[in-house]
């Protein structure tokens, strides 16, 4: 299987993203991928049974970079992309905004699947974000949540 | 050399970024060094669950640290 | 786990779909939801080392309603789902249109990705849509793929 | 009943769509009395990958047709 090198794009933002020009990107790249699967992660107003009010990001400049490149890089060497747009949101942010986005262009739909939870995979349990629940008057740094860990160790044993 | 704090611990600690001119060590030293600093450095800095990137990426406690490395300590990371 | 009745639309349509329309719809009935999988499939310009110039779809008009409807109720079964978006054209379309649209939110987005797959590749094996591809001057009508086939079927080991 | 055909079918039958007048009978029988219709019937209605659907629901060879029922023949599907 001929390994093409994708269109990479990587944002770490405070503004929000535009989800239907993010999309059309992808398109615009894909004449010989007929596959796209975008991911988009929002602002819950409810966890763990409380009333969530907003949501405060922070990440680790440089770093964050580095490791969402090597992310895609992975990805691209594992599967046939045509293009792979990753987006991170930090700063303050309201219920239901949008946080996170990565969309992937390939071939076929299995790969652009695979590697779509591939990088949330892992961008969840690798990428330095941290996350700073406010809920009410009180604002509660979160865990890490097991089902990551567990959704990032199953491509090993693919 | 330069620390790092990042998350809950940089709120814990009170202190973002740390510039440290000690000779070159591991991190399992440094974290000691640190430790010292106070009773909240100390527990704070124990955890099991603290992670280490040296020049932005993960390491162990095992790196030998130099004089021109970033270090950052932070917690598990909670984004996507 | 609770199962709310996510909303569920489906439409075969000859017109082209706004995936950006789309996505804000499924987007507007996500307060509780976190996650938002898409995914979109698109006339490739080669099929078979061949160069295509466009596909002409067919389909049986109310038997294809009746089994996205199931497939789409099946889903909401197996997960607990916000909303489900099914589009799929009909007629003919040129190179590098969208062919078919399937949208899904939920709490967490493993549910999010499982169902958006298991809608796809139940789809692709049960829904009575029929290709045929322009290739210059002649017109084939697609075989199935064998990977089609495969993906369907691994749900059933789950 | 009513039978139709889609699809390479359709196109290789030169019919969509064919009104039928007889007793009620298995699917494979209608398959059958079909195949009569001539040597490209046969030939086409013979082949292995045929699905059929009754009132639209994908149905068996067995299955057991009445005056009212809508009968579909058509190729495996290649949508999505």
């Amino acid at each position: 299987m001929s390994k093409n090198i994708p269109l990479i794009s990587i944002n770490i933002q405070k503004n929000d993203f535009d989800h239907g020009l993010e999309y059309t990107q992808l398109k615009e790249h894909s004449d010989q991928h007929g596959a796209i699967v975008t991911f988009t992660g929002l602002v819950r107003d409810m966890n763990l049974g409380e009333q969530v009010t907003g949501l405060f990001l922070e990440h680790y400049p440089g770093m964050t970079e580095k490791v969402l490149q090597k992310l895609a890089a992975e990805a691209a060497q594992k599967w046939s992309l045509g293009a792979i747009t990753i987006i991170h949101r930090i700063g303050q942010l309201d219920v239901n905004q949008q946080i996170v986005f990565v969309g992937v262009t390939a071939t076929h739909r299995g790969e652009a699947f695979d590697a779509c939870q591939f990088l949330m995979d892992f961008l969840k349990t690798q990428a330095p974000f941290w996350k700073k629940e406010q809920r009410g008057s009180s604002a509660h740094w979160l865990d890490k949540r097991l089902s990551d860990e567990f959704a990032a160790k199953k491509w090993k044993e693919r | 050399m330069k620390v790092l704090f990042f998350g809950q611990l940089r709120e814990q600690l009170g202190v973002a970024e740390l510039p440290l001119d000690i000779a070159p060590c591991s991190v399992r030293e440094l974290r000691k060094t640190l430790s010292a600093k106070g009773e909240n450095w100390e527990s704070f800095l124990a955890a099991d669950n603290l992670l280490v990137a040296v020049n932005q990426t993960i390491c162990d406690q095992n790196y030998e640290l130099s004089q021109d490395d970033e270090i950052a300590f932070f917690p598990p990371v909670t984004g996507g």
